[in-house]
């Protein structure tokens, strides 16, 4: 499959041609917040960002969505499903980190149980990736220490490099590669974008500063359920859900239904839920397995970094950094990590000597 | 594709009270459709996600046997919202179930082995089930012995006072009926969960027992249990957590890497040693 | 029903409610149980008429009305809002009607600095003995609300 | 004087008195601020050691009102038996505001908590100056002289300090704890009563119903309700806050406007005669919604009707709490 060249007055052409098939995703900058919105005029379209400060699993796992309507009518229930989820989605401009977060997604929505979470994989199933290296990656992430890359491919179905004025564009899946020949009015590539690509690639790879030791922790982890580690990183938290909610792996939700009891109608729907906040785990008789911040936090670390890899040999962070500049009160995830690789560290020397 | 959250609809067929003080009452529910009752295959030990359309959803265990057919039933204390609209509703009000939920009692292992079925109050809802569908002629010569120690506050607390006299009527299986004070009118025995299992002191040779009931009563058994040589994984025990979606998809019932949803409720005493002190 | 043809009815009446001049608000009225209720009750047994627009809560003093009723009642879509309780002074229960006109000073100023019309909550005093000061007041909030028109800010777009 | 000096002279007075009081040990454990690891940022610190003091700093970015961190007391800040350890606290003005209202309502034992008071100079307005840099990383903010500097790769960006600051500190009054030298030591001064204009939030009340609604909208519009507003406010101490509650369930949680709307307008007026005013709320807010308005309005009202500004001593109870026969009702119905 040969790579082709979009240009970067080409994006409308190509805004335009898609977006009667798909409902079309794409960054847009509100307010100084970028987020992935549904695309109404191709000038919005907004691609030289460094990344969503909202992550794009909200466009297939929205802050809020119906799970499904019912009428309520005397003793009677009448209860409709979803008739939204073959609809096509194309979400544009990705980058590797939140592509690779959908895998993640679609790992646990399909595992543990055997329920599958029918609603996001449909959705997921229904939707087509077209992602872009990242250039110019912030400070703060540290992808390439949990198995990604700022130029990972395989997540996307297409996959851009930022040339400059122009796009270098190649086909990464089957649904990529029919969609490339679709649009054939795009140029061909030369040798020279593929070269240009692969130093980008290299230099962006290089500006990644943060390392972690992901691994290291997660070994670790495994034995300091009780270490009282976790005092001091809980320490400053003030349990806010801002970590989970803008981070793109973050999964869990709350289940609430709306009445409109006037009209007899409602709605049952899901929003999303953190394990910061207190309510999250607290019974109807009062018992809280989870009542004191510092156990939340643990909670929060373990999941991504110990009980995540446990059950799926996975790590449950995509290195994208949101949480880490994102924080109120700047409970930095680097910090957290290099400590538990610390203090263990200390304690094996004790044990030697 | 089928929408993991959408329940079937059954109508209420009966409504018993349990107790004295009306916070506990015995619904019984028939399914809309007679496909959707034949999808709904449990085991005892399971659970389901009832709701009040319009309320919202909650996790209960399934009180009845596989064994009595035609409809399920769940006995729900008066405690949240759920659970208070549960208590208003009448015969013929539409509620939903989704489930069967988690792993249930572990019916098959269990097979050939002598029971001790140990519960204390509310918590007997998923042992009615499991001691039914032991007794049921077709499963009960699969199993040894059955001893039932079943211990309460009063005799106003004791549930399903009906089927506790058909049980004491038969020689395959023992009772012991306990209250925690002495009451009048009451022959059985009277003491705390644990010194009564002292009392009766059930072998542990080939045996499984399982245990359900308040943190406390749990604690005390275990520890007069393992007096007894009980191990750990002869113990099991259902937990309880705050959940959503009954499917392991929203996140919050985990201990550990488990969920008590999808991996629980049951788990032996062994599993819970091998897990973080969260529940 | 499908869920877009319900969308579709609500938003019609909505439209007919805005174009119609005989449309009519529906008030919510919290009203004490020692005075205005029983003002109420006067201006009913003394043949006062007062429009039928509002639909009563009685309570047991004006200090138990929660500012969350008033606000809830908005988001429920009633169109008015009426409060009443006895005058300073009077409370069965001595300052309960001296702590509520704290509440309602505070709540009425916040809320239409988040832009709900003046208007739409009202509070008034009325004692047992004043049948025709409640109706009085009744028409005026029922006059004030009409005005204002139907209360839509909270809706929901389903 | 410029800002940069004033600040390390705040930041020597900190640690100097931090020092005295773990060596004396007047208290156990010292809640104060420390350099944050990325730009724009700071992050609360809790010292025990006498050696850790020199890790308090001040600079313009301490945005946390570190009384937050008084209720609910966490087990860290607890002894064995679960008792409050003595604390002592940095306090910028809207700190010490909070620490003497957490007292008025009984949440803080004043004879616990020891402040170490400060002269607030002013907090940077982070939601702006990051709007205004836009998709370009700050790898660097520092202050020199009067201004700002932002730096990035190969970029450089000058903000005046006066124009930069969050509004609230523009119109500040009580930039040092009002409180008397037995609950604070350092920086202090007891003040009965201040006078304030609010002419921004007259200009505001003067537009029309339909334009306030519309602003609130669009401000609040971004808002994903992780709470951390709520959770950042040293005054929402709540166990179960009102959105939470579900016996009955009162409000909605669903991400949609209206609920959006009314979990703000409720917190909102819980925070009437209780707002101490520090903007953390606004600081914290990850979507960087301005709630600097609304925070100036109660302020506004409660100055307005009652005469009462929270914070000023920890006595006079706050409007809430209290009532008098002849308090203002002007907005009551009358006849005509």
């Amino acid at each position: 499959m040969e790579n082709k060249i979009l240009k970067k007055d080409q994006i409308g052409k190509l805004y335009n041609e898609l977006v009667g098939e798909y409902k079309f995703y794409a960054p847009k900058n509100h307010k100084g917040n970028i987020s992935f919105e549904q695309i109404e005029k191709p000038e919005d379209i907004l691609l030289d960002y460094l990344n969503s400060k909202i992550p794009p699993k909200s466009v297939l796992f929205p802050k809020m969505e119906v799970l499904f309507e019912y009428t309520l009518d005397d003793k009677d229930v009448e209860i409709t499903d979803r008739q939204d989820l073959d609809e096509k989605t194309l979400i544009f401009g990705i980058r590797p980190c939140d592509a690779y977060s959908f895998e993640l997604f679609a790992n646990f929505f399909s595992s543990h149980g055997n329920v599958k979470d029918e609603i996001y994989l449909k959705k997921k199933e229904n939707t087509t990736l077209i992602g872009i290296g990242c250039n110019t990656p912030r400070t703060t992430c540290f992808c390439t220490s949990v198995n990604g890359n700022p130029f990972k491919k395989d997540d996307m179905d297409l996959f851009l490099t930022d040339l400059g004025d122009s796009y270098l564009v190649e086909g990464i899946s089957d649904k990529g590669k029919s969609l490339i020949e679709r649009l054939s009015w795009l140029s061909n590539a030369k040798e020279a974008d593929l070269k240009k690509s692969e130093e980008l690639a290299k230099k962006a790879e290089e500006a990644i500063v943060t390392k972690i030791d992901a691994k290291g922790a997660v070994k670790i982890l495994e034995t300091s359920f009780e270490h009282p580690i976790w005092d001091e990183i809980s320490e400053a938290c003030v349990g806010c859900g801002t970590c989970a909610y803008l981070c793109p792996t973050c999964t869990c939700f709350d289940v609430i239904d709306e009445t409109d009891q006037y009209n007899k109608r409602g709605r049952r729907i899901r929003i999303w839920d953190t394990c910061q906040s207190c309510l999250y785990t607290k019974e109807t008789s009062g018992h809280n397995p989870r009542n004191t911040k510092i156990q939340r936090c643990r909670n929060r670390i373990m999941h991504k970094f110990s009980y995540y890899p446990k059950n799926y040999d996975l790590l449950g962070c995509v290195g994208c950094g949101r949480c880490v500049y994102l924080c109120p009160v700047n409970n930095d995830l680097r910090v957290i990590l290099n400590k538990i690789n610390k203090i263990e560290k200390k304690e094996e020397k004790k044990a030697v000597v | 594709m089928s929408n993991p959250y959408i329940p079937y609809l059954t109508k209420v067929k009966s409504i018993v009270t349990e107790n004295k003080v009306n916070d506990i009452k015995t619904i019984e529910l028939e399914f809309k459709k007679e496909e959707e009752y034949k999808k709904f295959e449990y085991i005892p030990g399971q659970f389901a996600e009832i709701s009040l359309i319009g309320k919202g959803e909650c996790p209960i265990g399934i009180a009845s046997s596989p064994t009595e057919e035609g409809t399920i039933k769940f006995t729900i204390k008066k405690m949240g919202t759920v659970t208070t609209g549960f208590h208003s509703s009448e015969i013929g009000d539409i509620i939903g179930v989704r489930g069967p939920c988690g792993n249930g009692w572990p019916v098959e292992d269990m097979k050939g082995k002598n029971i001790v079925v140990i519960g204390g109050g509310f918590a007997f809802s998923t042992l009615r089930s499991l001691v039914i569908y032991l007794l049921d002629e077709k499963h009960r010569k699969d199993y040894g012995d059955i001893t039932v120690i079943y211990g309460n506050r009063d005799p106003g607390e004791v549930l399903y006072t009906d089927v506790l006299e058909e049980w004491k009527k038969r020689d395959d299986i023992k009772v012991v009926l306990t209250i925690d004070r002495e009451a009048e009118g009451w022959t059985e025995e009277v003491g705390f969960v644990a010194p009564i299992v002292k009392k009766v002191a059930p072998s542990s040779d080939n045996a499984i027992a399982v245990v359900c009931g308040p943190p406390i009563m749990i604690k005390t058994t275990i520890a007069v249990m393992e007096e007894l040589n009980w191990g750990p994984e002869q113990i099991l025990n259902s937990l309880e957590a705050r959940m959503k979606c009954g499917i392991g998809k929203c996140g919050r019932c985990n201990i550990g890497n488990k969920f008590i949803c999808t991996d629980g409720p049951v788990f032996s005493l062994a599993e819970l040693k091998e897990l973080p002190d969260e529940y | 029903m499908r869920p877009e043809v319900k969308k579709k009815m609500t938003e019609t009446v909505l439209e007919e409610k805005k174009l119609d001049e005989k449309w009519e608000p529906k008030i919510i009225a919290f009203l004490c149980n020692w005075c205005s209720y029983a003002g109420a009750d006067l201006a009913g047994v003394s043949r006062i008429q007062y429009p039928p627009n509002i639909r009563i809560v009685r309570v047991p003093c004006s200090g138990r009305i929660n500012p969350y009723f008033i606000i809830k009642s908005l988001t429920d879509g009633w169109d008015g809002v009426l409060i009443s309780g006895c005058h300073p002074g009077d409370c069965h229960y001595i300052s309960g009607n001296l702590v509520a006109r704290r509440r309602f000073a505070i709540l009425n100023e916040l809320l239409e600095f988040f832009g709900i019309e003046p208007g739409r909550v009202n509070f008034m005093w009325a004692s047992a003995a004043e049948g025709e000061r409640f109706a009085n007041l009744v028409k005026k909030t029922t006059k004030i609300v009409k005005e204002i028109g139907p209360n839509t800010k909270f809706q929901k777009e389903w | 004087m410029g800002i940069d000096t004033e600040n390390q002279e705040i930041e020597n007075s900190i640690r100097e008195i931090a020092k005295k009081l773990l060596s004396e040990n007047q208290v156990d454990v010292i809640i104060g601020y420390a350099e944050g690891t990325i730009p724009l940022s700071s992050t609360p610190i809790f010292i025990r050691k006498e050696e850790d003091v020199n890790k308090l700093i001040w600079n313009n970015l301490c945005y946390i009102n570190l009384a937050n961190y008084l209720v609910p007391l966490m087990p860290q800040l607890c002894d064995s038996e679960g008792n409050a350890l003595k604390i002592g606290i940095v306090a910028k003005g809207c700190v010490g505001r909070a620490v003497n209202h957490l007292a008025v309502e009984k949440q803080v034992d004043l004879e616990k908590v020891k402040m170490i008071g400060i002269r607030c100079n002013g907090i940077v307005n982070r939601s702006k100056i990051n709007l205004e840099i836009g998709e370009k990383e700050i790898l660097e903010v520092s202050i020199s002289g009067n201004d700002i500097i932002v730096k990035g790769k190969d970029w450089e960006k000058k903000f005046p300090y006066d124009q930069y600051i969050n509004d609230l500190c523009k119109v500040c009054k009580v930039k040092s704890p009002s409180a008397s030298n037995e609950t604070c030591v350092g920086e202090c001064e007891e003040i009965e009563s201040i006078h304030d204009e609010f002419a921004d939030v007259i200009d505001f009340e003067s537009k029309s119903s339909e334009e306030k609604w519309n602003y609130i909208k669009e401000a609040l519009e971004p808002c994903t309700l992780c709470y951390s507003c709520r959770q950042a406010c040293p005054l929402c101490y709540c166990n179960l806050c009102f959105v939470d509650q579900n016996l009955p369930v009162w409000f909605g949680k669903t991400a949609e406007l209206p609920d959006i709307i009314v979990f703000h307008l409720i917190r909102a007026f819980h925070l009437a005669g209780r707002c101490v005013a520090c903007g953390a709320c606004s600081s914290v807010c990850p979507v960087g919604i301005d709630l600097n308005m609304i925070t100036r309005k109660l302020e506004k009202i409660v100055k307005d009707r009652y005469d009462f500004t929270s914070g000023l001593n920890a006595e006079t109870l706050p409007p809430m709490m209290d009532f008098k026969m002849e308090d203002t009702e002007e907005f009551m119905l009358e006849e005509d």
